[in-house]
Order: C-alpha cells, then structure tokens, then sequence
C-alpha cells in the first residue's frame, strides 16, 4: 500500500471516479462537502428539522470517499445507517440526500426513509441499511446477479466492525468466497459498536486476519489517509475485475462524534478522541497538498466556499421541499402498473408533485 | 389421494404428482425466462429434499440450480440482492422450522425495500418452503408459521393445495414484480392425480370453491384444504352440505370470497394447521365476524393446531393436529346438530 | 404524562419514570437474587440504548451486567442456554427489529425444550425489548411485532404501560420458570408518575380496567392504552363512556376480562400499534367475536398500524399509527354516533 | 497427538470415562453398542417401529465415545439430531434411547422427541437439537452459567461440517473466545451436510484454521481413531478446566449411511464409503487390541454377544413401553406445579404411567 498513494498525489487532476486516475483534489472537495454537510445536520438536528436517529461519519470521511471514488457508475453498493458520506461520495446531490433528512418527497427516497435509509437506484445505491450486517447478504446477491450475467461489475459492500460479530457477516463471506463474486467487503472499523469498544466485541481483533480466514484476499488498510484508502481499493477492485474474487478491506477510521445524536457518549476517553483529531483525514490531505505545491491556501478556501455554498443550497431546496401525500402512504407497498417509473424522488419536472410542507 | 377423476370429455391429461407438478413448474419457468434461477440447500446434487428439483442440476446446470451452504439468511438474502440485481430467483428454504433464520432477510429488508426507497426499487423474488406436521418429525420439524409471513405487509403468500395450483402458482409468482412467499405442505408432495396436458393459467390472487355447499363453509388452505373435503363427505352423509373453501391466498386474503361463501352459508370453520392464537384462522374468524356479523347464525369455529411443540409419536401428533373428525365436530356445533 | 394524581390518603409516593422504574426493577432483582443478571448489546457501559440500565454496571459489575457482541441470535441462545445452567438471565434485545435474528432461538429452543424434552429442562429466562414507533425512526426500526412472539406457546408475553407495571412486573417474571417476553414502548419510556415507595406486588396473568365505562370498551396494550386513555376522555366529552382495558399479558390472553368488559359495553375497539392482518388484534376480535357473539352490538373495531413499514416524516409516521383521533371514529362506529 | 493413544492402548482398564485412564477395551464396547444399535434401528426403520427421521451415525463412533468419555458427570453436552452414538456414549440407557425412538413414555424425552431430541437432564444432555447449528448458543450459555458460578466445568458442543456455515457457528465461536468459556467444540467433519460436499459448503475447508481465527486453541484430529480423540479431547478439557478458554476439535470421520432413512444418497461415489470403510473406527481399535494382545478374539466375541443382549434388552423394552396418554398432549409445555419433578421418563416405579401402547 506504499508508493501508490504519493505518486497519485502528484497525478494531473482527473474526474473524481476514475479508476485510473484519482484526483486528490477532489477527493479533498468530496471530504470536505461530506464533513460541512454533516455539520450542518448537527445544527439542524438541533433546530429540529431533521428527526428520528442521525448517525454521522465526520472523522470517517477518508473511507467513503476513497472506496466510492475507486467504483464505476455499474458498480453497486450497500451501505448502512451511517451513509451520508457514502451517498454523496457515490455522487447522489447534496440537496437530495437533505431533503431526505427533511423528509421530504424531493429527498432521494423521497423522504420515506430518512438519514437511515438512502436510496438512488439510478446509482445502484442500495441503501441505506438500519440493521446491522443486513445488507451483506444483499451484496453477495447483487453480485451473484453480475457474475451469473457476465457483467464485470463489482459490489461495494460497506459495514462496520460490530457487524462483523453478526452471523450474516460470516455467511455472507463465506458465500461470495465460495462463489468467487465480485463483491468489495468493506469494513469500516473506527473502534466502537455504539459503545461497545473493538475489544469487548472481538475475541481476535485482528479482522483483516479472520476475513482471510475465509479464503479472500484481505487487507489493513489506514481508513484516515484517503490515498491509502483510494490506493488499497484501486487494486482491490482490478482485482476483483480480473475475476479473482471477493477482497476484504479492513479500513481504520475512527468517528469524532457520538454514535448518534441520543448518544452521551460516556464510554470513551476524551484522549482517545484527541488522538484521532490528530491524524484528521482532511487535515492529512490538505497538509500534503499544501506541503507539495498542489494546492495553496487561497484553493483551499475557494474549495470551502464552494463546499459550503452546496451546502446551503442543498438546505435551502430541502426547506423547499414538498412533502408526500398523506393519501401516497400505502403507495410502493407493492408495484401497481400506474406507478410504472414513478417511484424516487420527486423531481420539479415529475408528473405527481407532493403537497406543501 | 388422487385430485380429478377421468372424465373423457375434459382436455387430454396425464397422471403425475403435487411434487411432479412443481417439478415441471420449475423447469417450464427455467425455460421461459433464463434470468430464473433456483438456490437452496441441497437443490442440486441431492435433488431437493422433497426431490421437487430432482434432474433440474443435470438440465440446467449449476448455475442455475445453485446448492447453498446451509446459511438461511445469507443465501436468501442473496436472493434478494440477485433480484435487486435483475434476476429472478427462486429461493427454496427446506423447511419453515428453518425459515426464522431468514425471517429478518424477508422483512426488513425483502418485503421493505420497495416502500421505504419512495418505489425505487423492487425485489421480484419467490421462496419456496415446505410447511407442516403429519409425519412424526417432531417438534423443530412440524411447524406451520405461515401466520408469520401473511403478518408482513408487501409480499404475497401461496398455499398450493392442489397439482393445478401447484404446477400453475410458479409462473404467475415470478412474473410478480415483488416477492410471494409459497408454502408447500409436506403430506402433499405425493399427491396424485391428472392434469391437462397443456397446463391452464392459474390465478394467484383468489380463493376458489372446491365444493359447493349451503350449510356452513369450511375454510382451509394448504394440506387442510384435503381435510376439509374429507369432512365435507362425511358431513354430507349426516346431511350437513358443507362448502369447502381454499384460501390459496393467505396474502392478501381474498375477502370477497370468504364473505360471499360466509353470506350463503352463515356460518364458517375455519382449519388451520398453524397455532390457533394469533394465527391465520384468528385473521379470517376476524374477518368473518367484522365484515359479516349480521349474516352469521353461530360463532366462526377455529379448528387449528393445539397450542404446544408438535410431538413425534403419532397419537400425540395427531392429537396435536387438525384432523377429519375435529372439523366434523366443529361444522356440527356450527349448525347446530347435536345428534 | 402524568399517571398518578396526588392523593394525600395514599402511601406515600415518590416522583419517577417508566425508564427508572424499570432501571429499579433490574436493581431490585440482581440484589434479591444473585442468579439474575442482565446481557445484551450496549446494557453495560453505554448504559443501555434507552439508558435503562445506566450506573447498573457499575453496581453489580461486569459479569452481571454484561455488554454483548452485536449477535443476536448468539446472545440470546446463550440466554437460553445460562437458564438451563440454572442463572436467572434477562436478554435485553436492543429493539423488536432486531429479535428476528433471535427468532429461531426464541422459538425452536426457549419456546419448546421443556415441552419437547418430557418436562426435564426449564427456561426461566426473561427477554426484554423496545417495540413501536411513534419517533420518527423509519422502517426498520418503528416495528411491532408482538404478534410472532404472542403466536407462541410457551412463552408468555407481556407489555407493562404503566409505572406500576414497569416496575413490578420484571420480578414475577424472573419467576416464572418458563420465558418470558417483556415488550417496553419506546415512546413510555420518558413517562413521568408516582410510584408508592414501597412498591407493590403486580401480577402477570391479568388485564387489568384502566377506566371503567358502559358503551364500548377500547382494548389496547403497551403504547395504545394512553391513546385509549386519551380517546375516552375526548369520547367522554361526546357523552360516550368508555371502558378502557389495558390486556397487559398478549400470551396467554385474559379471557375472562375481555368478555367481561364486552358483555357489560356489548362493542369493542381493539388498538394495536402493530400490522392488522393476523396481529394481536387479530386474535382479541376473533374471540370476542367466537365468546361473545350474542352479546355484540355492533361489528369488532380494529384499529392498527396501517399495513405498510412505517415512514420516516412525521405526517406520514402520525398515518401510519393507530391516533386518538382513530380510537374516537371507531369507537363512535361502534356505538352508531353519526353527529 | 501422538504417544498418549498408544500409551493409553496398554493402560489397565478402568470405568469409562474417567479422564484420567481411557480404558479401550471399554471404548471398544461402547463403539459397538452404538453400531449395533443402529443397525438394529436401521431394521426397526424398515418394520415401521420407528418412524420419523432416522440420522444414523454409523462409521462415527469414535468420535462420541472419544468425545464423551472424556466428560465428567458434572459436565454438559450439547448435541444435535445425529446423536444416538452421543446418547449411548454419555451412558444414557440403551432401553430409555430405544424406546425414545418408539415415542414411547418410558423414552429418554418421554418418547416426544424421538430420534433427533433424545435428552436427559440428570446427564445433563441437552439434546438433540434439529435445528442446525442451534444448539451451539445453547453451549455458550451453559458454559457461562459454569464460569459464573466458577464450577470447573465443560460444555461439549457437538455439531457437523455443514453447521460450521450458519451464522450461529459465528456467534457463538466469537462469544466463547471472548469470554473464554469453557466451551468444547467438537466439530464432526463427515465432508457432507446431507448431499453437499464439504468443499461446496465452504470456501476454506480447513475448519480449525478457521476456528482458530476466533483466537482460541483449535485441531485437526483422526476423528476415526477413538484413542486419538480421547487423547485430544482429554487434552482439551485439562486445558480447558484449568480455565484456558474453549477448543475447537475438528474430528475428522465419515458417515457410510445416507444421511437419513429419506436419502437416496446420490451424490457419493460408493469408491469414497468404500475408502473409508477401510478406516473403520471399530475395525481400527479391535485390529490394534488384537495385535497387541490386550484381547483376544473370544474376547471379541464376548464383547459382540453383550452388546447384542443389551440391544435386545432395549428392544423388548420400548415394545412393551406404554405411550403417553393424550390427555398429556398440553402437559409440560410450561411448569405446572402439579408437575414437579414429574418431567422425563416414565419410569417402572414412576406414579403415572401412560396407557398402553
Ligand atoms: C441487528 C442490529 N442490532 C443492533 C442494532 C443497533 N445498533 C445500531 S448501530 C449499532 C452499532 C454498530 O456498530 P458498527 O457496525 O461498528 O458500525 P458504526 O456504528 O461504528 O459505524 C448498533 C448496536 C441494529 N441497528 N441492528
Ligand atoms: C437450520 C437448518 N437448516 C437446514 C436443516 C436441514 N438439514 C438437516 S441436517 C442437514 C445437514 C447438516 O450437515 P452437518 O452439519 O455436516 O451434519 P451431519 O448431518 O453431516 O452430521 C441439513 C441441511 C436443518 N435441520 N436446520
Ligand atoms: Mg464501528
Ligand atoms: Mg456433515
């Protein structure tokens, strides 16, 4: 995992996305829209217009934003309740994703599912899954489905390191190791099940280890360096591509923020937290841009200003937003001929605009 | 047991089995539509344990007809990831007893994921699973738990009692843009019978009449359907006309039919395989008695499984289990015959 | 809310929570018997997802108080398996969402060892969890699913609403030398009320009147019996008088106390957070309409969470759900108030 | 693993299952009563007396007598719906195992379970359970209770190649390591799970290696040698009571029946039964006994026309055995006080005997 991540800071920019070439400016724009993005939820967490559980990544920025940059638009992915920065690194708009939070029919599952539940089939996202490990098995299908077509496809599978106590993690390894699919398990491990530290989860720690153990290729990965990460799932993926089968990454991150908005937080050390902020993916990445020329600071302004500028325009549409119909309740329950192309997100051009908020 | 009698001036048919039934409902829908595939334990080498997919490996290969390892909600959350996908799986869980194991798969997430993503996407899945007691396999072997999966909003429930039903359900289940879960009673596997030549379209969305009658209607699905008829025979020798009902659709039930037969006869029983509290029988009485209360001339009957493990020595079982004679006796106190 | 008013006759009485009743309840039993400890995720240094068991810990340890891998299944057999070895464990299971993934434990194991067994081995295990909706926490984590557990023989299930329950209930569970499934809404558990100091013995074997009436009797548990509450009082204001029965224990259910109500209001409204088709509602209709047919003035009522998994907005959430405003229009069908 | 067995070979004989002297003559006795038996029930199957599932452990039985010989009356067991041999093994009477195979009420589970629930509390056996992999949080559970109670005690969990890959397997491994609990694991590797071969089960097929990614002690072990399970298992119970947390045994056997009376067994080659055939755990130990002069073939003799009378014995018992009256159908489903000590066989001196058969 060494040469590869320095080299490619060096590389002319490209579209973020491309395998080939990672472009580690925008890799810092995308963190950085991720990191704003989420402190604003606080704020509206706070003023109570968005509700139900919010977990946040801040401090994990680096995992979602190296592993989604490395996928193709063909590519799949099942993520989990902590996915805002998965969903806006795999491209889903800013305003989508809050309008979601705002519950609203523009939001990108139009509402109906919330902070847990992002949804954008037209990106293969497949949510957005509040129980944990329930969306592994999903994967092993989703790449069942390309392999058993011949689609050189692969399938991100993101989960943390307390679902790995989960019995579905096991099957669902064991079935895409034994299957030889294309599917990209990755574990992000920032310590902490709620507040059930890595040690009182785990007899063996060491995840990486007992993936292998299932006879896939894994690795340990520094969750905190978004060139390490974008690097180690380069490989991961033309691996995967090549026909080699699944690949565990074990991506080390850490969360600087509560579980979730109900959480106290009363189980860590305040010094624990600290010695994360220290090693603040954005802050790694803007130092090594800085520090080598690429960027300067005046740059690094623009890119917040840009940032923030999404940010307030993702609020401002979300405040916008109608809602659904009460009488849409019972609607998607099961497809109805009528609904043929109607479900997602309320678009201004759609045909069944919701009511007013 | 043998379903239809030879009547020359019906449309050539063949004897087969329920289990020949599926069997070729497999392989016609392999056929038709090469996205279909079926996964499960031991559906492959083995041949299914029920033998409902025996040959299948060999005509399809093993792709198609994918053995799993024994993890329930991993593979059949695969089915539900590869219907994600754009295939259309069939899942066959060996039993119900093992089906709890992927209850979480179906729920939350299976029947979930249409609604909760605002109509995005949809998960066209069929699983298969075998339901049941009356063969001494004992508690962890005999369970009927359709009541769980008729209790889940945004899938749809089968119960084939009949070859008709079960060689004609597959097809219009796969064609279902979202999952439909079908019960297969273990007693009916060697149900015997003919069927047309050229199989009939079948529905998957009504209850059918399977015996006309005016005195009080019997309501069964699955493998009760056949013990409803029984009764029914001997019920008419006692002068009692019973109508026979099969639900064929646990969900959603198929209101109009029962209401209808309810509103001719007055009076109902219901038999189900399944615990009696909080079960499918509880649902229909339910129903009967809010949709019809001033049609009924007795309260509805539940004739269902006693509540407790299923033992294995037969006398226990078959105490344990709906039989003939506790349908008689309920259809009986019905009509208020007390000879 | 406020359950108790004060009464200067009364025991004296102190200030308190559902949640600290509860949090008292585990204390009392872990210092009245050493075989009680509690297990599950978060219960330890979190402090409990719904802080329940804050600072238990840090009195009774880490082996009494024992946090868990995220493992369902794992967790909750070996709660299983810990009462056979002869402890006394509570499994809290984070929410109902979850416990499918303990289904298959709770079921073929806790539910059926002693049956299967010939009456050798016991469970004396009590599980509790979160159940329902009602905070705007989406799909799969807004469940009620006390039908699957209230499907069970063997175990027995109960839903405390009420400061009193909440606090006595716990020990004569831990009594029982069978399982038992202890639902705690997750909208109570800030319920604020006065519980005496000495608390007082409840049973787990009965429903208990929470408001005597003479037209109709509202039928509700859990989280519904305030809406039931708050719909009699607004039905009171209409010159109906309700009856409010709170069932307490969903399996077995109290008979006795469902008829008896519905044979003195001759009409009932059943309220239950969890789905209508073949839920606990379910089953209260089908026997009052089986037990009490003749006495029935006019059709069951069930009002339930509407069929479909529960939206996050609060407009869609607030539709989903069982309202007062419901338990109102049933209950004024029931008695034929038009105005 | 090598040494002990032999040494072991010429100890002098003493009680079965005292862990301190494995005794093979003994072992040899009880191999041959489970395969008596069995066969017997192989014939009662086909005459109708016993009806049901039928999973017959013939070829096995070194591993229950290897395994249970080395538990104290203080331990507990943990089986599944293969589990005559463990029964048998664990010194439960032949007669109560037949006539629980009646579903008679003098039957170990008072003839409710059957084949696949044979349970007895009073050695603590808890069953034979069908559910696979379901007994294993059982052992967890147990297993705790011991170590809470600090009784030197050991749970044997006895599970198939093919539970290893249900999520349970998972589970409980992760849940025993962590809290090094005195859990046995006895993997009974026979490479099927039912028409599945091992290696389309799993994509690692090394059991213990995976095993030992839980961070706990785990073997590979000639699960067709009874001396060599003894000694494996003696040797992971000693490690296991002075409180060094839980074993993974894979033993490694082979099952010559199909996998129940239901199976047509079409997915073996006869050359693969035939190989083993030639590894026959009785044939091994009597040829090794024999060559060493520990026995002598009258000695052999003797041994066979025991277990044949203790066979008989247990058959004429279940036949006269009365079944349970159905007026019991409900009783025990929850502890009734009437009940009392009441649970289990029906026994001769028993106050309520069923009806007649
Ligand atoms: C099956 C299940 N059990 C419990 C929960 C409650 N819960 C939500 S998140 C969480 C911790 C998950 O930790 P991890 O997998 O490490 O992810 P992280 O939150 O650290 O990103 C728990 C216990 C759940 N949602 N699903
Ligand atoms: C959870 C579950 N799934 C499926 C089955 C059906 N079944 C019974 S035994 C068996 C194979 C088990 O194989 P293994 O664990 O290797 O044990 P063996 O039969 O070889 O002793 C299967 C699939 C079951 N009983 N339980
Ligand atoms: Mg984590
Ligand atoms: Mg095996």
């Amino acid at each position: 995992m060494t040469g590869t991540a320095a080299d490619a800071a060096t590389t002319t920019p490209t579209t973020p996305g491309d395998p080939a070439r990672p472009d580690p400016v925008a890799m810092l724009r995308q963190m950085l829209l991720i990191r704003r993005f989420e402190e604003k939820c606080v704020e509206l967490y706070s003023a109570t217009r968005i509700r139900g559980f919010l977990h946040l990544c801040i401090g994990e920025e680096a995992t979602a934003v190296g592993v989604l940059g490395a996928l193709g638009p063909q590519d799949a992915v099942v993520s989990t309740y902590r996915e805002h920065g998965h969903a806006l690194a795999r491209g889903l708009p800013a305003a989508e994703v809050m309008a979601e939070l705002y519950g609203r029919a523009t939001g990108c599952s139009r509402g109906r599912g919330g902070s847990m539940h992002l949804f954008d089939a037209s990106r293969r996202f497949y949510g957005g899954n509040a129980i944990v490990a329930g969306g592994l098995p999903l994967a092993v299908g989703l790449a069942l489905a390309d392999a058993m077509r011949d689609r050189p496809v692969v399938t991100a599978a993101i989960f943390g390191d307390g679902a790995f106590a989960e019995g579905e993690l096991h099957e669902s390894a064991n079935l895409a190791a034994l299957w030889h699919l294309p599917v990209l398990f990755c574990c992000e491990n920032n310590l902490y099940a709620m507040g059930t530290s890595l040690k009182r989860e785990h007899a063996n720690t060491d995840l990486a280890a007992r993936a292998a153990s299932y006879g896939m290729v894994a690795r340990t990965v520094d969750g905190m360096d978004v060139e390490e990460v974008r690097a180690a799932v380069d490989e991961a993926v033309a691996s995967i591509r090549r026909g080699e089968g699944p690949v565990f990454l074990e991506l080390q991150t850490y969360r600087y923020r509560a579980h979730s908005m109900y959480d106290p937080d009363r189980y860590r050390d305040k010094a624990e937290i600290e010695h994360y902020r220290q090693r603040d993916p954005i802050a790694l990445l803007t130092t090594r841009l800085l520090d080598g020329g690429r960027l300067t600071t005046a740059d690094v302004d623009r890119l917040e200003t840009d940032v923030a500028a999404e940010v307030e325009a993702a609020v401002a549409a979300a405040e916008a937003g109608p809602t659904e119909p009460v009488a849409d309740l019972t609607r998607f329950l099961r497809t109805h001929p009528a609904d043929a192309g109607q479900g997602g997100p309320v678009r201004a051009s759609g045909p069944d605009e919701g009511g007013a908020p | 047991m043998t379903t239809t009698l030879h009547d020359p001036t019906r449309p050539a048919t063949r004897a087969t089995t329920y289990r020949e039934a599926l069997r070729e409902a497999h392989r016609d829908a392999m056929q038709r539509d090469d996205r279909v595939f079926l996964m499960g334990e031991d559906v492959g080498r083995y041949g299914g344990s029920y033998a409902v997919s025996l040959g299948l490996l060999e005509e399809f290969g093993e792709e198609r007809v994918r053995d799993t390892p024994l993890s329930e909600s991993g593979f059949t959350g695969a089915g539900i990831g590869a219907a994600l996908g754009g295939l259309r799986p069939i899942v066959e869980i060996m039993t119900v007893n093992f089906s709890l194991l992927a209850l979480d798969q179906i729920l939350n997430n299976a029947a979930t994921l249409r609604h909760m993503s605002g109509g995005q996407v949809s998960v066209p899945l069929v699983i298969r699973m075998t339901t049941g007691g009356g063969r001494q396999l004992a508690a962890q072997h005999s369970r009927s738990l359709e009541a769980y999966y008729a209790h889940i909003p945004g899938i749809t429930v089968l119960a084939p009692a009949t070859l008709e039903d079960a060689r004609g359900m597959l097809w219009p289940a796969l064609q279902d843009p979202d999952p439909v879960v079908i019960f297969e009673h273990g007693t009916l596997y060697n149900l015997a019978g003919e069927l047309p030549e050229e199989p009939e379209p079948v529905d998957i969305a009504h209850a059918a009449v399977r015996r006309a009658g005016t005195d009080v209607t019997l309501i069964g699905y699955g493998g009760t359907v056949w013990r409803a008829l029984a009764a029914a025979d001997d019920l008419a020798g006692r002068g009692i006309e019973a109508e026979v009902l099969d639900l064929r659709v646990l969900r959603p039930l198929d209101d109009e039919a029962v209401l209808g037969s309810v509103a001719r006869t007055h009076r109902a029983v219901v038999v189900d395989e399944g615990w009696r509290s909080v079960g499918i029988a509880a649902e229909v009485s339910a129903r009967i008695a809010e949709g019809a209360l001033y049609e009924l001339d007795a309260p509805v009957e539940r004739v269902c499984g006693v509540e407790v493990p299923v033992p294995y020595p037969k006398h226990l079982e078959d105490a344990a289990l709906p039989q003939v004679a506790d349908v008689v006796a309920a259809a009986r106190r019905a009509v208020g015959d007390y000879a």
